[in-house]
């Protein structure tokens, strides 16, 4: 049953230290407001989860947030690495990060065996791949009626799933549309759910190719304006390429990337 | 960019990609010179042809290439755009798509792509984005297509890592994996266009790009080159081609 | 590659005798109209798939085209009975029809395991059930994570699929809203496709909740108005509940029934 | 319907039906009477209540109850429409719903329910519609609750078809087979309300309808039906019940 909170009350609430989180959105609506907000509470030990991690979770690792990092590609799209994140796995900076990689396909099937109840999914990926002999959930798996031999990934259900979405209305029925990426499955698989909507409105009026989330699905829906930039919202903001360029200069530099997050997130609110 | 520059080996590279998208219907892009290729394919050689990206969206049409696979104007322009459950499910595994575009850190004579680590994997040199959509692009597209730069750190003898088949280790490699599209059946650089021997699989140089000589690709790259008895020298870039171009990246 | 032809030109392509058809819609946007002149045409020994035959496989029953069906729930929806259905089955008439049955649950995975490339799918269903022991496309699978056993459905790839939806464009692409049901994986997982529409039109203006199948996954566009008849189209037509509370004592009937096919479906044209 | 009339035994057990969904907030809905009683429940004591059809309607709220599963009134009210392979996988199967309403043919002392066959599977008597959702509702819904009219043609000794599993063959079954909603908490008929024992979960009469005389309901049921000691008379239907029953049914 969604509550209308403020956003640090309800991350407060929902994700713990050592928690399995996923924060979803592919290359659109990415949760930016709310990863600062775990940077700002000091989370630790977080098994962060993310098809794309993106500067957000380069933003998280830099931060010494996270343990693990479960992923299928770890890229600032069309800029070049994720500098925080490779300095984390290259040289334990600012702690070790453990990895468990997959491809996109992988994943995403992982996040709908989650959403669906089911401990598995099937696909056809990862043959002749030394993913399969990196990854542990990744196995064989046998066709019952042709015998063809497949690939089953196991179930993900994070404790938390954060997105950020266009819009609510005031029970916490929840709206978002343009690249709708995995985050009805990441919500529908997780235990808690967080939403920050660009608005909270009286009535979700329906808009084509938009996805619905029910109020009775979800924990907690924060109305955080402009929370996905440099990331944006369909219809709401545009996207930050400068930023994403900018960043690759600022987070190649462990000294440049700490005064950016003090300036940025820790003294900003 | 000045108008009246020639093309660069960028530009052929790119142009020579475009042109194999050439009679498709379908492709699936992945971003960066990818994306650009077929953008430009749709402009000129393939003016109907279908771009699907990763992020979901099927029948995108952007005016400019996307600085990311989930720029709006991807979106915005599609025919559809559906979940990442969906275009890797129903659209992508099937075998739907004619084309996939992929690009690579490192490529085999089997091409054969690393996009994970170069080094160790548990303690890597360079630690690479992954896999993405690459692994079942080039398991599940009819064909596959490879963009990379000519260079012996790109086309090494040794992957450190496979994350996306090509053709395995020789004949029938896909079909034990498997793996029902064709895979690569090209490989453009910015010094020619490489095509796997019909027998062998191994890639073989089948043409050069303008200006260049047959021996700086072979000094390029990581493994004996064989070159194709019959080799041709690409189409220079027609002035339609470069114009388009211009327009896109400008 | 779609092409917009004649509704007899596209079934006489695309449906031989003995294929297997999937006529989808559920309980809305049923091809009654494509039905209609697949009896016209003769089909003989077809195998219906359907999640819900319904009226419209009451008739091609009856009408002798089906040699087997393959289906989860066999009724006429708030009234009763399949009448032709269950002459079919309990006394052979027109002729024996062999029958392969679901839960929804289950066909509509086979279903999409057939879009989805795959030779099976997996779900928790039918555990307990006597439909394990009647239906071969069941069989139990066990997670190779967990330990835990599951059940798995066969993939289902109809040679032909054939649904109505609301609108196409020119080039043969379909857009169909409301109750969407499990058109869009029939045609995916089919081999062939024809799709009557309610109108032609130059630009598909998006509309919300709408499913889009591009013109390259579908064979063949009809242009079809009021094709789903009794069965409703949103937007375009209203169901006829009253053809089916009168369908109950034209169907219990043979000799009504063939009366009733000669009159509507054989002399119509 | 004569406003006046007093509830007759098919409006005492529409009413009961609708009271047993008072704090649920989500049901699964199946056609039918089960149509009516939940509607009943969100116009009475469960107004928020989300009704979810196997057509794929989230949040419907149909002014009137529909003939079909499929009525353009559940879509054009509900909070959101998702394809049939998705109400299954995504919300039916992990067990997110609250409540499963179900009908059936026969139902054993169990509320192991059969809507497939009377007779032989091969040559039935009479060949039912067979299973639709009600496997699965059975299977995953947190709780279900069955609705069927009191004879005993419908509460059988044996079922002739085990179509959806209740309790199964007693205490312990539903787990061994893996099914993770609690099952048939209730058995709603036009004579009374049966609950499975919590020992041996066989179906226990737990309360007659006004003017039922217990023996009738065992007369009427195909086992020997136990009686709880602690039997209790249903409520009458109140006036502002049989007011929203009138108001979806005139």
């Amino acid at each position: 049953m969604a509550r209308l909170t403020a956003l640090p009350e309800a991350l407060a609430a929902a994700v713990r230290d050592g928690d399995a989180v996923a924060m979803e959105g592919f290359t659109h609506l990415i949760p930016h407001a709310a990863a600062h907000e775990l940077i700002r509470q000091g989370r630790r030990d977080l098994t962060l989860i993310r098809m794309t991690p993106d500067v957000i979770y380069d933003q998280l690792i830099g931060a010494g947030c996270a343990a693990k990092l479960v992923f299928s590609w770890g890229g600032n799209p069309g800029v070049g690495s994720l500098h925080r994140l490779r300095d984390a796995v290259e040289h334990g900076w600012p702690r070790d990060l453990a990895i468990e990689e997959h491809s996109h396909a992988g994943l995403v099937n992982r996040y709908v065996a989650g959403a669906s109840g089911l401990p598995f999914a099937v696909l056809r990926g990862y043959a002749g791949t030394d993913l399969v002999d990196v990854t542990d959930s990744i196995a064989p798996i046998t066709c019952p009626f042709t015998g063809e031999r497949l690939t089953a990934v196991s179930a993900l259900n994070p404790d938390v799933a954060v997105i950020h979405a266009q819009r609510a209305d005031r029970e916490g029925n929840v709206q978002l549309w343009g690249i709708v990426g995995a985050q009805k499955e990441a919500v529908l698989a997780a235990r808690r759910s967080v939403v920050t909507v660009e608005e909270v409105v009286d009535v979700l009026a329906p808009v084509p190719g938009a996805v619905f989330l029910p109020h009775w699905v979800i924990d907690w829906v924060c109305e955080v304006p402009g929370g996905a930039a440099p990331s944006y919202a369909a219809g709401y903001t545009e996207r930050d390429n400068d930023f994403y360029r900018d960043w690759d200069a600022v987070s190649r530099d462990r000294d440049a990337f700490r005064a950016w997050i003090d300036a940025n997130v820790l003294e900003a609110e | 960019m000045n108008d009246r520059s020639g093309p660069s080996a960028e530009d052929m590279m790119t142009v020579a990609a475009a042109r194999a998208l050439a009679g498709k219907r379908t492709c699936f892009v992945g971003i960066g010179l990818p994306s650009l290729a077929a953008n430009l394919a749709r402009a000129t050689c393939a003016p109907g042809i279908v771009l699907i990206y990763e992020s979901g969206t099927i029948g995108s049409k952007p005016p400019r290439p996307p600085l990311s696979i989930g720029d709006g104007s991807l979106a915005e322009t599609a025919d559809t755009v559906v979940s990442s459950a969906e275009i890797f499910n129903y659209w992508l595994q099937p075998g739907r798509i004619d084309t996939g575009f992929l690009g690579a850190a490192q490529l085999d004579r089997y091409a054969n792509l690393n996009t994970t680590v170069i080094g160790d994997y548990a303690r890597p040199k360079v630690r690479l984005p992954g896999a993405g959509g690459a692994p079942e692009i080039a398991a599940s597209c009819k064909e596959t297509i490879v963009v990379v730069r000519h260079t012996p750190r790109i086309l090494v003898d040794r992957l450190d890592f496979t994350t996306s088949v090509g053709h395995g280790d020789g004949p029938g490699a896909r079909e034990r994996l498997g793996l029902r599209g064709a895979g690569p059946v090209k490989v453009i650089t910015d010094l020619g266009v490489l095509e796997p021997d019909p027998g062998t699989r191994e890639l073989v140089l089948v043409s050069v790009h303008p200006g260049v000589d047959p021996a700086e690709a072979r000094t390029r790259t990581g493994w004996p080159l064989r070159v194709a008895p019959d080799l041709t020298a690409t189409e220079p870039p027609t002035r339609a081609e470069l114009d388009a171009l211009r327009a896109l990246t400008s």
